[in-house]
């Protein structure tokens, strides 16, 4: 089955997600489908599975146009996505995840969940994709959650598969096997688009690559005759250099150092086990991991977001195991959240008010139980002029400025305070390359400043470039350590040490 | 002339109590040619709004109707010496000069309600239920347990009455004027202990225990009525009503409107009894047939000598 | 950037036109589709056009049109306007509150109880005393719902709407204890609290029978208080913040676990004092039913004030100015009181989803939503 | 790397073990110190009416043995809960435990006097029934994810159009009607939440006070003059052939009214509907995850309009339970708070309608409880014992027999794209 998308353009209000967008898709093929954050890539892929419905152009299968009026309907039409955020439920079995929308009933509108076990298991030996159709998904890793989405797809029998960056939450090695899965879905006959923001990957799997930016195609070719750089430039619209300029590492003393800390997760699992790191002031320590290895039970417990069920936690020779979250900001410790737009900022409250979100108690905003509201707003207006925080004032509620600034607001926030470490999580996530140059800059300044930072990431690249010291953590604890200033450190190392092969 | 009423909070549609008070005024806008309104209480806290308003509205009279409104009457009262005031159901100590106190010997009527029940009932228990505890409900309850306990004596029978311990001052209380279906629940709960004769003391709250009477029949379940004679107010399920103790509230309210009219008017308490009619047993209508002859004449001679005195109600 | 972009950035924003349309034209309309509605519910029961004149002239009459249906319209706005200004304050701080009615009973009792037990003091002492009495029980008993929240995450909706109905047994219960019970009487009644605890009735000199007491002070204080609270003090940033967005608050470094159970506190306070103001201002002592529902009529209030002093205040001046001019209409008009009931809910209906007035009332808005939201 | 020594953690499950413990071994303590009687009193509990076709014998209960006995089985399950920490054990031996207390407790209120069991089981399910189709209506809204705190509007709207059109047209049509006005709160309720976005818990409280102002001001406008239109004829109780005859259970379950074998028959439907049935897939789907059921073709908006309509119904049903299962007459506010209550037995019934059915019997059990109690006169003031289930509910909602968890994405709205 071969689909074209012919002059798609996408609209939400005056973003334009996507203009004039022509694409064809065949089968027994494989499309890579490269962009920046924010390119637009979801949108499209979305309006290909009826989600969204276009604001102009047209969809052709098999070179008859088609609407759809939902995802029903393309789903019927043979095309299936999986999503970027899976679209499982957590209490449902595997196979109710995959019936559901297609079931097949008896009388009284009975579930005939039988025939669709053993449905699971035809597709499960016929792609190796070894999944429990009993096991309920919540209580599945995620490689295997990615693999459930897969038999969804299959079970509906989809000659167009969609599959919208499925290899950010798998480690390396997962992704080998995942390759093997979409190189046995290709062979079988099926119609692929792969959607990633990752050079090297696109460039191994992908028979044939589009380029999007800013909503539009501005290349398009085969992977013999592209290179990394030509394919970056066209992703980002200008030449793109890799590497990231740094003083010279010298280190102080120690600033943060845990001593067999253990976490629990809020289901009594342990999320930290044990775990002993340190970081010094003046140095970038970078810890890298699969999602769900504790790395943010890490962040929240450092932060006193979370309580430590044992050991310790040593801040500037200090115990701050106990200490609240209030206290560790005043002694230093700044924290830049992973998930800024939602926790670290209040949307419906003003610029300024966000400005002094964890600041307002200091004695420079506040007088007794009062906040001076006049000195907050001049204040956060030399903020907003010093970070370049694109508002037309400081009475802007947040959640009208653009993501990016919203951003800024936080780390404005977080760097004007008087700190001694810098707490980063997944710390450039969501963001346009200029912003991440820019955050990239400003964790390197703090450094060079004589800070210490502490990146979490799972961008391994990410990791390689910024980092000092790098640790990889699995299964809440540190399993392998790297020097970046001894010499080069050796990725793939790096990738099995994250799943675990070191353990 | 304009005659006013402020209801309790069953409503002025209850059937009995509030319903009973304000047939009064309408008797009397219907003989004297007067006009009458009413304002319905919603809550306790609306007493005192409530006949405010009506002081506001150029009332010749205000009738409040029920125990409750006691101390809201008395407040108003002692504000507006001028305005004229009849509340049902209380009587102050010493007497406001402004306002008459409309009170029944309701146990003498109870009294014979109890020695009937006890007469009728087969299985010798009694049911007895109240709405809140408060004198004018416990007076029902004291002359019937009386009623019955002089049947016993006289019969040497051991009759009992469930739901009201005289001397303890305690027992059965729905604590409203209002939940029929607190009614049907009381009910069913002294029928499931052995009782076939119920009386609810709590106006409409009655209502209810008649519903459950009608369902399980009269010959397990018979009910007695209070304030009207529920026969004709509860026409649809007047079969289940043995009897009822009237309270005629509506002909002391009408005889208040008249002396208020023809200004004879006096503050102090008037009272309704066995004696002048203000209180009575209804006939048994559709259940005549359940009362022996012989009980008849029994509750004719007690009646005759609770009138003369000869039989004490009240110890 | 120059000193005049300095400027531009602090610059307040003007009121624009969306603003005006949500803060003074959707309620309007409100009021005026609920009149109409109610007049329409009033047709549809047989009353005829004349009397349904005459009720909402009676209705207007009974709200504003004398000193006394003034006074009267105060004494019902002040224990809606003081519980609402609590539930404002809950919602503000993400709090579903739907426990002031058992925090109006208890405070109430509080307040009952030190009245009549310190019969010696004088007024100076003995009513500012009550009142705190009052406050204080209304915030220990709201607590237990936001310690609860706290320490077990139970909802405060299903345990606020508990601890109602065990406030209500609670108060049967102490109704009938022998040292709070009224002497000589078996029903459950309280004693009552002596002059010198009652809050005075400021117009008494005029005419005996205007009720309007110093809980109107006692209201304007609590407005002015709730506003500096939210708007202006540390403590109303962390409430504002918690509700807003808790996450983002803890991120802050903001106790939120205090935070629920001090904004807990704080409307069962306001929700205490609103019983108190009800026990000493109006009724002078405790009955089974004295909390009359004020406990659920402060949310609808308080979400007609849109959880804002300001609009709580009017709110509660416009349930009160109701319920009192609904007295007179069943005086003049004989239209139930109940039909209040409805017109109240109508008007919550459509203050509260916005897009059904704009549906309904569609001239009244300028055109097109891309330009209201899109504007600056 | 070293080998670390095994942690040292209480997990949850034996800290929660350790608390039902010292629950039990509380409640062994209360029973023996305070219920155990001074003399050698008898409870009599009364099995049958003489009317029954099988008439059983008074059960006799000899008190202080009883009583003794029943310490002794609460302090056996604490102090093995306590020391074993058996985590699937934990909820089955609070249940056990707080059914023996119960008995106990009985067994102490009754020496020395009698009461009619039979006729408080019977009582216990029809006190039951508003309450568990409340708790119905609630799980299958919430079980699409949407709150439903206008279940006591519609019960009373249930209530009063029972009343209404069962007075004109008898109970059947009354009946219809009521199903009939719940579905469409039911719908109004979904409009405004889905269609105008309003929040869930305003929508629920409006809708309340707007049924709550429409029949009390229809009540008092019109039904007083019009005292006909306020009559309705009730249903009667229908005897089951055979199991009517049962002992005890006879009473309890086959000799009821059609509310009852309504709410039984509807409990167990809906089970099949959400658990056994492609709709209610579709339906938890949306109350989970909606966008996820959006992406797999689901009308989310559609599911939940249809749903929380068939939860109004349910609670129209309900609601006439209240005039045609009962006293065939609507009075303002009847319903009494009787929603919310359903409301707490859907949390306590864990979102599950057999759940929500067993938590309504234990309201409803309290409730017969307490007025055999006012009969007993006990020294535990009757207010107490009212307020019991709603204590109740408050630990269980705090999570102590171990934590509910509601519908991933219950009282959040959806917006799609
Ligand atoms: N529902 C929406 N409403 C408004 N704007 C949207 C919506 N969805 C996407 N956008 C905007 O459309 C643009 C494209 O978004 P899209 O999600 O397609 O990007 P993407 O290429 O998938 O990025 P990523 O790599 O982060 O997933 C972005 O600017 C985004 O903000
Ligand atoms: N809901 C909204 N209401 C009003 N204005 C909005 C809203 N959302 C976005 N805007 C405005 O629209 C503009 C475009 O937003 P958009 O998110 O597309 O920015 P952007 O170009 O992607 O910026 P960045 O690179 O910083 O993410 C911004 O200036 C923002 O202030
Ligand atoms: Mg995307
Ligand atoms: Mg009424």
């Amino acid at each position: 089955m071969d689909i074209e998308l012919r002059g798609i353009t996408k609209r939400f209000g005056p973003v334009t997600a996507n203009e004039d967008v022509n694409l064809s898709i065949r089968s027994g093929e494989v499309l890579g489908l490269l962009g920046e954050n924010g390119a637009g890539k979801s949108t499209l892929m979305n309006v290909l599975c009826g989600l969204y419905s276009p604001t102009d152009g047209e969809i052709l299968i098999d070179g008859v146009p088609a609407t759809f009026d939902g995802p029903g309907d393309a789903i019927r039409a043979g095309i299936g996505m999986v999503h970027q955020h899976f679209m499982l439920v957590p209490v449902f079995t595997v196979t109710e995840n995959v019936v559901l929308g297609v079931e097949r009933t008896g009388r009284f509108d009975h579930l005939d969940l039988a025939t669709a076990r053993a449905q699971v298991h035809a597709i499960n030996d016929q792609y190796g994709l070894h999944v429990d159709p009993d096991a309920l998904v919540e209580n599945l890793p995620v490689g295997v959650q990615q693999r459930v989405e897969i038999i969804k797809v299959l079970f509906r029998s989809a000659d167009v598969l969609i599959l919208d960056e499925p290899t950010a939450v798998l480690t390396p090695q997962e992704v080998d096997d995942f390759f093997q899965i979409i190189k046995a879905l290709r062979d079988a006959g099926k119609a692929l688009v792969f959607i990633t923001h990752k050079l090297n990957e696109i460039l191994e799997i992908a028979d044939r690559i589009s380029v999007i930016r800013n909503g539009r195609i501005v290349g398009e070719g085969l992977p013999k005759d592209l290179t990394r750089p030509q394919l970056a430039e066209m992703m980002v619209g200008r030449p793109v250099s890799f590497d990231v300029v740094k003083k010279p590492f010298a280190p102080g003393g120690t600033l943060l150092e845990t001593r067999d800390l253990t976490v629990l997760r809020d289901t009594d699992e342990i999320a930290i086990d044990h775990l002993n790191l340190t970081v010094r002031s003046g140095e970038i320590v970078g810890i890298a991991g699969v999602q769900g290895n504790g790395q943010s039970a890490l962040i929240e417990v450092l932060t006193g977001l979370r309580r430590a069920t044992e050991g310790q936690v040593m801040f500037d020779g200090q115990d701050i195991t106990r200490t609240s979250v209030r206290e560790r900001h005043r002694l230093g410790i700044a924290h830049i959240p992973e998930d800024r737009q939602t926790v670290g900022l209040i949307k419906n409250f003003t610029v300024a008010e966000n400005m002094v979100l964890d600041t307002y108690y200091d004695a420079r905003f506040s007088r007794g139980p009062r906040v001076d509201w006049a000195q907050v707003n001049k204040v956060s207006a030399g903020f907003v002029r010093d970070f370049d925080i694109r508002t037309p004032s400081v009475f802007q509620a947040a959640g009208h400025l653009s993501g990016g600034n919203q951003q800024k607001l936080v780390v404005a926030r977080e760097l004007s305070r008087e700190t001694k470490l810098l707490i980063a999580g997944q710390p450039t996530r969501g963001l346009d390359v200029g912003s991440i140059e820019y955050i990239h800059k400003r964790l390197i300044a703090a450094r060079d400043e004589g800070d210490g930072v502490l990146i979490v990431s799972s961008e391994l690249d990410e990791i390689m470039a910024l980092s000092d010291r790098i640790l990889v953590m699995f299964k809440g604890r540190i399993v392998a350590e790297y020097d970046a200033n001894a010499g080069p450190v050796d990725k793939s190392a790096i990738g099995l040490a994250m799943a675990g092969a070191a353990a | 002339f304009t005659a006013c009423q402020v209801t309790d909070t069953g409503g002025i549609d209850d059937n009995s109590f509030n319903q009973t008070a304000w047939k009064g005024v309408e008797d009397a806008m219907a003989d004297f040619a007067i006009d009458g309104r009413f304002l319905e209480s919603q809550a306790e806290t609306d007493y005192e709004a409530n006949i405010n308003s009506l002081i506001e509205g150029d009332c010749d009279i205000i009738i409040t109707v029920g125990f409750l409104l006691g101390d809201a009457t008395q407040k108003a009262a002692r504000a507006n010496p001028d305005q004229r005031f009849s509340i049902v159901d209380f009587a102050y100590e010493p007497a406001i000069p402004n306002v008459l106190g409309q009170v029944y010997s309701t146990d003498e009527a109870a009294f014979l309600a109890g020695y009937l029940a006890a007469g009728v009932s087969e299985t010798k228990i009694l049911g007895v239920f109240g709405g809140i505890n408060i004198p004018p409900v416990t007076i029902f309850m004291d002359g019937f347990v009386r009623g019955v306990d002089h049947y016993n004596a006289q019969k040497g029978a051991s009759v009992s009455v469930l739901g009201w311990d005289i001397d303890s001052r305690e027992g059965l209380f729905t604590n409203n004027f209002e939940s029929l279906d607190d009614g049907r629940a009381f009910a069913q709960n002294l029928y499931d202990e052995g009782a076939d004769i119920v009386l609810p003391v709590a106006g409409p709250v009655g209502l209810g225990s008649a519903a459950l009477a009608d369902e399980l029949g009269t010959d397990k379940l018979k009910i007695i009525g209070v304030d009207a004679d529920l026969y004709f107010t509860d026409p649809q399920k007047s079969h289940v009503y043995l009897t009822s103790i009237t309270k005629r509230m509506d002909a002391t309210v009408r005889q208040v409107i008249e002396t208020a009219m023809n200004d004879t008017f006096n503050g102090g308490v008037l009272v309704g009894s066995l004696e002048n009619g203000g209180v009575d047993l209804a006939s048994f209508h559709d259940l005549d047939s359940a009362v022996p002859q012989e009980m008849k004449a029994e509750l004719d001679t007690i009646r005759e000598g609770i009138i003369a005195g000869t039989i004490k109600v009240r110890p | 950037m120059t000193d005049t972009s300095m400027n531009d950035l602090m610059k307040a924003k003007m009121i624009g036109r969306s603003e005006i349309e949500d803060l003074i034209i959707v309620p309007l309309f409100a009021i005026v589709a609920a009149l109409i509605l109610g007049a329409l519910t009033m047709l549809a029961t047989n009353v005829d056009l004349a009397t349904i004149g005459l009720s909402y002239v009676a209705l207007l009459k009974g709200s504003v049109g004398s000193l006394s249906a003034i006074s009267e319209t105060l004494t019902a706005a002040a224990p809606l306007i003081l519980a609402g200004l609590g539930l404002a304050l809950g919602f503000r701080a993400g709090l579903f509150n739907i426990g002031a009615e058992g925090q109006v009973l208890m405070g109430g009792m509080a307040a009952v109880i030190t009245g009549f037990t310190f019969t010696d003091l004088p007024a100076a002492i003995l009513m500012p005393m009550s009142l705190l009495a009052g406050a204080l029980v209304g915030a220990l008993y709201a607590s237990i719902a936001g310690w609860l929240r706290v320490a077990t995450g139970a909802h405060e909706v299903i345990s606020t709407i508990m601890l109602n109905l065990i406030a209500y047994r609670l108060l049967d219960y102490m109704l009938r204890l022998p040292f709070i019970q009224k002497e000589g009487r078996a029903d459950p009644i309280s004693k009552s609290v002596p002059d010198a605890a009652e809050l005075p009735r400021l117009l008494a000199f005029i005419d005996p029978n205007l009720r309007v007491h110093a809980g109107i002070f006692l209201v304007l204080v609590a407005v002015a208080v709730v506003y500096w609270l939210l708007f202006r003090s540390k403590l109303g940033f962390e409430f504002r913040a918690s509700g807003e967005n808790p996450q983002a608050a803890r991120y802050a470094g903001m106790r939120s676990g205090l935070i629920i159970v001090l904004a807990m506190a704080s409307a069962g306070a306001l929700a205490g004092l609103a019983g108190a103001n009800q026990v000493l201002g109006v009724l002078g002592r405790a009955t089974p039913g004295f909390s009359a529902g004020i406990g659920f009529d402060a949310i609808a209030v308080a979400l007609l004030g849109r959880s804002h002093p300001i609009g709580v205040l009017f709110a509660g001046l416009l349930f009160g100015a109701l319920e009192a001019g609904g007295r007179q209409m069943q005086v003049d008009a004989g239209v139930s009181i109940d039909l209040i009931g409805i017109i109240q809910a109508l008007i919550i209906v459509f203050i509260a989803a916005p897009l059904l007035v704009r549906a309904v009332f569609p001239w009244g808005f300028r055109k097109g939503s891309r330009q209201t939201e899109g504007g600056q | 790397m070293t080998a670390v020594p095994a942690p040292r953690i209480e997990p949850g499950k034996t800290r929660h073990a350790r608390i039902t413990g010292g629950i039990l071994i509380g409640l062994a303590i209360l029973t023996a110190v305070v219920f155990a009687p001074d003399g050698t009193g008898i409870a009599t509990f009364r099995l049958s009416r003489p009317t029954d076709a099988l008439v059983l014998p008074n059960l006799v209960v000899p008190a202080v043995p009883f009583i003794y006995a029943a310490a002794a089985v609460l302090a056996f399950l604490g102090a093995r809960q306590f020391l074993r920490g058996g985590t699937r054990w934990t909820s089955l031996s609070m249940g056990i435990g707080l059914a023996v207390a119960v008995a106990a407790f009985l067994v102490w209120a009754t020496t020395g006097k009698a009461f009619s069991l039979t006729g408080m089981l019977q009582a216990t399910m029809v006190r039951a029934v508003p309450i568990a189709l409340g708790g119905l209506a609630g799980v299958l809204s919430e079980r699409v994810a949407v709150v439903n705190i206008a279940i006591e509007g519609m019960l009373l709207a249930g209530a009063f159009t029972g009343a209404l059109v069962g007075s004109l047209l008898g109970g059947m049509g009354g009946l219809a009607a009521a199903v009939a006005i719940g579905g469409l709160f039911g719908f109004i309720l979904a409009a405004l939440v889905v269609t105008y976005r309003m929040d869930q818990i305003i929508a629920g409280v409006v809708i309340n006070l707007l049924v709550l102002g429409l029949t009390s001001y229809v009540s008092s406008q019109v039904f007083q003059e019009y005292r006909y239109l306020n009559n309705a004829p009730v249903f009667r109780a229908v005897k089951v052939p055979l199991l009517g005859d049962i002992p005890i259970l006879g009473p309890m379950f086959f000799q009821q009214n059609i509310f009852v074998y309504g709410a039984l028959i509807m409990v167990g439907v809906a089970t099949y509907y959400l658990f056994h049935t492609r709709m209610g897939l579709r339906a938890r789907a949306v109350g989970e995850h909606p966008r996820a059921a959006d992406t797999l073709g689901i009308n989310v908006y559609r599911t939940r309009y249809i749903n929380v309509t068939l939860a109004g119904m349910v609670a129209g049903f309900g609601g006439a339970w209240f005039t045609l299962g009962s006293v065939g007459r609507f009075d303002e506010g009847m319903t009494g708070g009787r929603g919310y209550i359903g409301l707490a037995a859907m949390i306590f019934g864990r979102w599950h309608p057999v759940g929500a059915l067993a938590a309504a019997l234990v309201f409803g059990f309290a409730d017969s409880l307490q007025q055999k109690l006012a009969l007993l006169q006990t020294p535990i003031p009757s207010e107490f014992l009212a307020m019991a289930p709603y204590v109740a509910t408050i630990i269980v909602v705090a999570g102590l027999v171990g934590r509910a968890r509601p519908p991933a994405a219950d009282g959040k709205p959806y917006v799609k794209e």
